[in-house]
């Protein structure tokens, strides 16, 4: 099925949204490690709407792509296209997000952003010794991946009848909303001790509204995602801490398994999880964005 | 000093200009005269700049001149008062008339104070009472005419071009226009007169310069002219105007019912009182009036545009109608030719075909299902026949037929709804003589079929030579109901302007 | 500045040509530089990508020849879509007195459509009782409608809605896509509704002169209620396409699509002002935005620079369009 | 039916006096259930949260008058804002000839409204030179500029701006913050030139009557390309003062600004048909979504609800406001 005749073979990278530096990295460190592997490579941008994820794959299909390195907007959503693929004998291998099914994808390496912002609930606790007001705010409403990280969070911080959410909103993963939004809350509650945010963008928009109203060092800020800028303050000690995912471990390993498979291999281990790695103020030294040294 | 030597002009396939040479004499009052869609207003819209595009040449004080727009004709001293209004509805009167040339101060700011002073004087010498900073929309469509005039006047130009200045007002403002024209004549000021009432013309004109299909036909002094021999060069024919003879069976078609209608806002005065008149089968009913008598709104009453604000009973062949919808209005037998034919009567980019058949569509249903297209061109086919609209063909937009044949077919669509009761508003308004005789037949044959007909006016001898009962209005009241016979120009104008 | 312009028909007529034209310039275009473009599979994908957008812009087409807009299609489309999906899978139950009901596919479509027309009606009603100028009306409603979708799936997904239902947006009859099938019956309904029947005249005509279509004795209100609440439902059509397709309902679904659907119109020339422009133009639209889409893909160009790309056609389309529409 | 409108001195005012009722309603009901909207903390901050929105909603109300639209301002704000942080960070470097030119503060921040400025004036132009509809022109302008950010920024943000720069946004001058200030005077020489100059009354006289203006000899070409420009300019300070604001520039800045700008005119009683609206209109809108988003947040309500309430408060809004424009 692979198309020998323009000689260079083709992997598409299919990302849920360009509109996020995010998965910006992940698409371009996916696409540079295929090329490096001697790939031609191509970026297909879903922006977050699934109908449009499932156009791409019909055309990708159709354009004769050999491989698919995928980054899906939605966890059953998506199903049904990798369906597609698998049926037209392309092999879609899943970055991050993952997509709930056994075998519709040839591998899934996923970053594990439950148990990611477990991690940060357990820390957020700790730091915040079991009692307080905290503030959370959320990406998307719509977007799965703001509840798993919710949820991951909760599950743990909701033990803890001295940990008081005062205030839950939404800020569209925007870094922009984000200052708004705490600046008004800010205003109902400016008596709080720690902030959760959705994404790196959303931390660092809280923050910037704590430094205006001077409350910064009062109030500990968590983010996700291991982002440059969140990266940066937390070594000026500015954010608390966040949940690394690894964008370009496994960028670079969906492109190899994509590789490999191309060169004739055909069993790979269905799921391959990428810990999520809480990053505080105190390892911060091993870590660079969206990595580790 | 303003000639022009063979221009020519075509729109879109249309000539609507082949070859016109014009001569305009300084000092005088040069009257233009032509049926619709002779070429009036190009020719004019092409001495004033609007039409940069043209063949031939314009001789401005012996010199070939060519404006590249209405800036430069102004600049040239060359001014116009357009046939359509071109005001901008929500702009104050004085906004309106210095739109374009405003004041400025020395810091080149807008200088209100000054432009609001000059515009109360234009508003003196017009005699209209209005505030400077009123906006335009909430006059009448007489008194934005005057607002034309106006902006006109105050470019203090060599030559003043009026298309129609008096189609849309009525007696007492004619006359003060005139006084005024007589002031720029004296001033010596070269005035070029559009109309197609004649008895202005001869009251008002030195030369008369007739056209035809695009050329100028003839012309000369207005004092060796008679109204016969012009009518004959424009048209081609003779016309002989009679005077209505008829007289007819008065059983009872339309009754109204002390009539009121409340004003358009809370605060506004009540706009028509107890109003109470009958409509005789055959009968044709003259409605005389001075601007904002309340005459059309005395229509659009009865064909149900003022559901809420309207009082009084109304009855159809004895039986009653409330005055709810004009889609029941229609239902009941009434239809409306409204005053504004661009604004409210035609549908003015689709064809005359859909312009005809909007009001019966109903009928020409097959099976409630879809239109049939077959009767709905039969139809349009006739109406352009029997009412004699000039066109190539019933696709034709009704944007690009001039003023007559669009009257025409607000004519037909509601002909085409078989109404016993027709209301006419100013149904003759920028109509030239030709069709407007022909309206005239027409009306006489509908009435003499039985067909009962309201036509409200602001020209006399229109209501004298057409009806068989003249009712006078003033302010929103019936001032006077007079047999044809006993009314004269004067005894309407009394009760017109009398006030009670 | 003289208002006259060609004869409606002629001028459709162009509009559409002039369209046509630059839809197969595209094509041309495309297919030189792709030889993937050309081919039956590629075919049948572009006019399965384009099925959605036609409905919706089909709607929108009948309601701009009214003078109207209507942006809030996107969220109508995400609301009737999950409404719809929710049905299907978990039908209604009411613990107080617990009943349960069930719906089967068709009665969940039929749900999923009434809602439409229902938030189409609302649209309507407020246009026309409080006078509300419909980019703002309907601007409300793209914000409610998505909230709503919010509160009903709590911003979750709804998915594995059943193999029987996916047959709307991925099953083939007759060698054709189901999706093309039912944008192909949505356009010829709206064409014969435009052509052939009164309504279809009054909506030219409400959009061509709103006093002279009151005076005419047509019901202004009416008409407009009908055309929004038409607006409603082909846009929940589309939701209930994209479902299925998916086998999930997304709660951020159809967000823009207003816009692609408005440009769909625009470039089909129809004119915003209302009164003029045609069904054939909207289809031709939209073909040309699903072409291109498909078309940067084929021909691997980098997804920030499409955007730019998109832009840049659809100026030049609408330029090509106007350019000899000149008076 | 006869279309007199009410005079349009009274119709702003009442439009204003209307949404100014819409207005202290709102606050006093925010107001009531919660204690910490009425302090001055609270106050300055929904003023600093609105000063963006008011300046790219002073320009669309230009536009507007002028019966035109502009959808492109929310990615035009993202592209100026990404040009004047990238230029200011990094200034431009042609390696071909190793120059190297820096930027200080305020060259970053001009080269950044210049650029709104052109962005503009090519709006204007394809909407005057082609006729293209305002819609579909800046439309493709909205697709386009947020490509063309994409590309300048590689699709990753600009941050660690300085602290000079960040006075722009965060900084205070006599006592209230600067975004305000710019703010302030965006609204104060809006208001000169709607009611001091030939431009003004030229903007309300080619959307009250654009024929009759083009009879008064009026450049309708001239005036419109300046109405865009500023459009342009405007969006363009709004850019950098939210990339100032966050110190970051954020290649997804301002997605959707367009609708809450042309949210804030209209409920500002500016009518979308041209030639009747206000500045002080539009800033009273502009407050009131600001005020609106501020007590959401402040009350707490789910993120679910907002949309909703949000939606239905723009609609009453704009319900009281017309409801006595009645005819
Ligand atoms: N904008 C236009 N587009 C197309 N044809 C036009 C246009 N304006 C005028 N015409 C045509 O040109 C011819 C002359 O029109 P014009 O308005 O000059 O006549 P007129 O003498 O002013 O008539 P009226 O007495 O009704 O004002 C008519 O056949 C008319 O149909
Ligand atoms: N005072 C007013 N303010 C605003 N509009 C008015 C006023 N009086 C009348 N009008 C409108 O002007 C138009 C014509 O005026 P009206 O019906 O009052 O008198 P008329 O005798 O018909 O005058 P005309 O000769 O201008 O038709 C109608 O549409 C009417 O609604
Ligand atoms: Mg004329
Ligand atoms: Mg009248």
């Amino acid at each position: 099925k692979s198309k020998n005749r323009e000689g260079k073979k083709k992997m598409a990278v299919v990302v849920s949204t360009l509109n996020n530096p995010w998965f910006v990295f992940l698409a371009e460190t996916a696409a540079a490690k295929a090329r490096a592997l001697g790939y031609e490579a191509r970026i297909f941008d879903s922006q977050n709407n699934t109908a449009l994820e499932s156009d791409h794959f019909e055309n990708i299909l159709v354009a004769g792509f050999d491989a698919i390195l995928f980054n899906p907007t939605d966890a059953n959503g998506s199903v049904a296209n990798v369906q597609k693929a698998k049926a037209a004998g392309v092999p879609v291998f899943c970055m991050d997000r993952e997509i709930n099914s056994p075998d519709a994808a040839t591998s899934q390496i996923l970053s594990d952003s439950y148990s990611g912002s477990v991690a940060i609930g357990k820390y957020f606790t700790q730091q915040l010794n079991k009692k307080g007001n905290y503030i959370e705010i959320l990406g998307i409403v719509g977007d799965n991946n703001t509840w798993a990280r919710s949820k991951g969070f909760h599950s743990v911080t909701d033990n803890y009848p001295g940990l008081k959410m005062v205030a839950q909103q939404s800020a569209d993963f925007d870094r922009n909303k984000a200052l708004e939004v705490m600046e008004s809350i800010l205003q109902a509650h400016p008596d709080i001790d720690a902030v959760f945010c959705g994404n790196d963008g959303m931390a660092m928009g809280a923050y910037q509204a704590l430094a205006a109203a001077g409350k910064a060092d009062q109030v500990k800020v968590f983010g996700f995602d291991g982002a440059e800028d969140v990266i940066t303050s937390i070594n000026e000690k500015k954010v608390a801490a966040t949940g690394m995912q690894f964008p370009k471990v496994m960028a670079e390993k969906a492109a190899q398994f994509a590789d490999e498979y191309i060169r004739g291999k055909r069993d790979f281990p269905q799921k391959i999880p990428v810990a999520v790695e809480l990053v505080t103020q105190q390892n911060i030294g091993d870590y660079i964005a969206y990595g580790k040294k | 000093m303003l000639a022009t030597k063979n221009i020519s002009k075509t729109f879109a396939g249309v000539t609507a200009l082949n070859g016109v040479d014009l001569e305009l004499h300084p000092g005088k009052v040069n009257a233009i005269i032509g049926e619709n869609g002779a070429g009036k207003s190009t020719l004019m819209k092409i001495l004033s700049g609007v039409y940069p595009d043209y063949e031939g040449t314009i001789l401005w004080q012996g010199q070939p001149v060519r404006f590249s727009g209405t800036r430069d004709a102004e600049q040239a001293g060359i001014a116009i008062i357009h046939q359509e209004l071109n005001l901008v509805p929500y702009l104050s009167i004085a906004e309106n008339i210095f739109l374009g040339r405003e004041l400025t101060t020395a810091w080149g700011m807008l200088d209100k104070k000054e432009m609001r002073r000059k515009t109360r004087v234009w508003l003196e010498k017009l005699k209209l009472s209005a505030d400077p900073d009123h906006p335009v929309a909430a006059l009448k469509v007489g008194e934005q005419q005057l607002i034309e005039i106006a902006r006109a006047l105050q470019a203090d130009a060599q030559v003043i071009i009026m298309d129609e200045p008096t189609s849309a007002i009525s007696e007492k403002e004619i006359v003060n226009l005139f006084a005024i024209i007589g002031g720029l004549r004296a001033e010596g000021k070269t005035i070029v007169y559009i109309s197609h009432k004649l008895n202005e013309l001869f009251a008002l004109a030195d030369r008369y310069i007739v056209m035809r299909d695009g050329s100028v036909i003839g012309s000369g002094d207005m004092q060796h002219a008679t109204p016969e021999a012009i009518i004959q060069k424009m048209t081609g024919r003779k016309i002989d105007q009679q005077r209505n003879e008829r007289t007819s069976s008065l059983q009872p078609l339309l009754q109204i019912k002390d009539l009121a209608l409340r004003g358009a806002q809370r605060n506004t005065p009540a706009r028509l009182h107890g109003i109470s008149f009958q409509l005789g089968k055959g009968e044709i009913l003259g409605i005389y009036g001075l601007m904002g008598s309340g005459r059309t709104e005395l229509l659009e009453t009865i064909f149900g545009l003022h559901p809420r604000r309207c009082a009084g009973e109304l009855f159809i062949n004895n039986q009653r109608l409330s005055c709810g919808s004009p889609a029941m209005a229609i239902r009941a037998g009434i239809a409306l030719v409204p005053e504004d034919r661009k604004g409210q009567g035609l549908i003015l980019d689709q064809d005359i075909r859909s312009n005809i058949s909007i009001t019966i569509l109903q009928q020409l249903e097959k099976w409630g299902i879809f239109i049939n297209r077959a009767k709905e061109m039969q139809l349009s086919r006739d109406y352009i026949q029997r009412l004699a609209i000039k066109t190539s063909s019933p696709y034709k937009k009704a944007c690009e037929l001039s003023g007559g044949n669009q009257q025409k077919i607000v004519l037909a669509k509601w002909l085409a709804t078989r109404p016993q009761v027709l209301l006419l508003d100013e149904p003759t308004r920028g109509i030239d003589i030709n069709a407007k005789y022909e309206i005239y037949d027409l009306m006489r044959q509908l009435a003499a079929d039985g067909m009962g007909i309201i036509m409200v006016s602001s020209e006399l001898p229109e209501i004298l030579a057409v009806s068989d009962r003249v009712l006078v209005m003033a302010e929103g009241r019936l001032t006077a109901d007079l047999p044809v016979q006993d009314a004269t120009e004067s005894s309407i104008l009394k009760h017109a302007i009398q006030k009670n | 500045m003289s208002t006259i312009a060609l004869s409606s028909k002629r001028a459709q007529y162009i509009g559409r040509f002039q369209s046509l034209i630059a839809l197969v310039v595209l094509c041309i275009v495309i297919g030189v530089l792709s030889d993937k473009f050309f081919t039956a599979g590629n075919g049948w994908n572009v006019l399965r990508q384009v099925a959605v957008n036609v409905c919706i812009a089909v709607g929108m087409t009948l309601i701009v020849l009214t003078a109207g807009i209507d942006l809030s299609v996107g969220s109508v489309l995400a609301l009737c879509g999950a409404i719809t999906a929710e049905l299907l899978k978990n039908g209604i139950e009411l613990p107080s007195n617990n009943l349960f009901i069930g719906f089967t596919i068709l009665g969940a479509v039929l749900a999923g459509l009434l809602t439409g027309t229902l938030l189409g009606l609302f649209n309507g009603f407020i246009i026309t009782r409080f006078r509300v100028p419909p980019f703002v009306a309907t601007l409300g409603m793209l914000t409610i409608a998505r909230g709503l979708t919010m509160l009903w799936t709590k911003g979750h997904p709804v998915s594995n809605l059943g193999d029987g239902f996916l047959y709307i947006g991925t099953g083939w009859f007759l060698g054709v896509p189901v999706p093309v099938w039912i944008a192909a019956i949505v356009v010829l309904l709206a064409l014969f509704i435009t052509r052939q029947t009164r309504l279809g005249r009054y909506i030219y005509a409400i959009g061509g002169n709103e006093q002279a279509a009151v005076l005419s004795g047509i019901h202004i209100g009416k008409i407009k209620m009908t055309v929004y609440a038409i607006g409603g439902a082909l846009a929940a059509a589309g939701g209930i396409i994209v479902t299925s397709r998916l086998d999930s309902a997304q709660p951020n679904a159809g967000t823009g699509y207003e816009l692609d659907a408005i440009a769909a119109v625009v470039i089909g020339g129809t004119s915003l002002s209302g009164g003029r422009g045609s069904i054939w133009g909207t289809v031709l639209g939209a073909v040309i935005i699903g072409v291109l889409n498909n078309g940067l893909v084929l021909l691997n160009v980098s997804p920030f620079w499409q955007q730019v790309v998109k832009g840049a056609v659809i100026l030049a389309a609408v330029i090509i369009d106007r350019s000899n529409k000149k008076d």
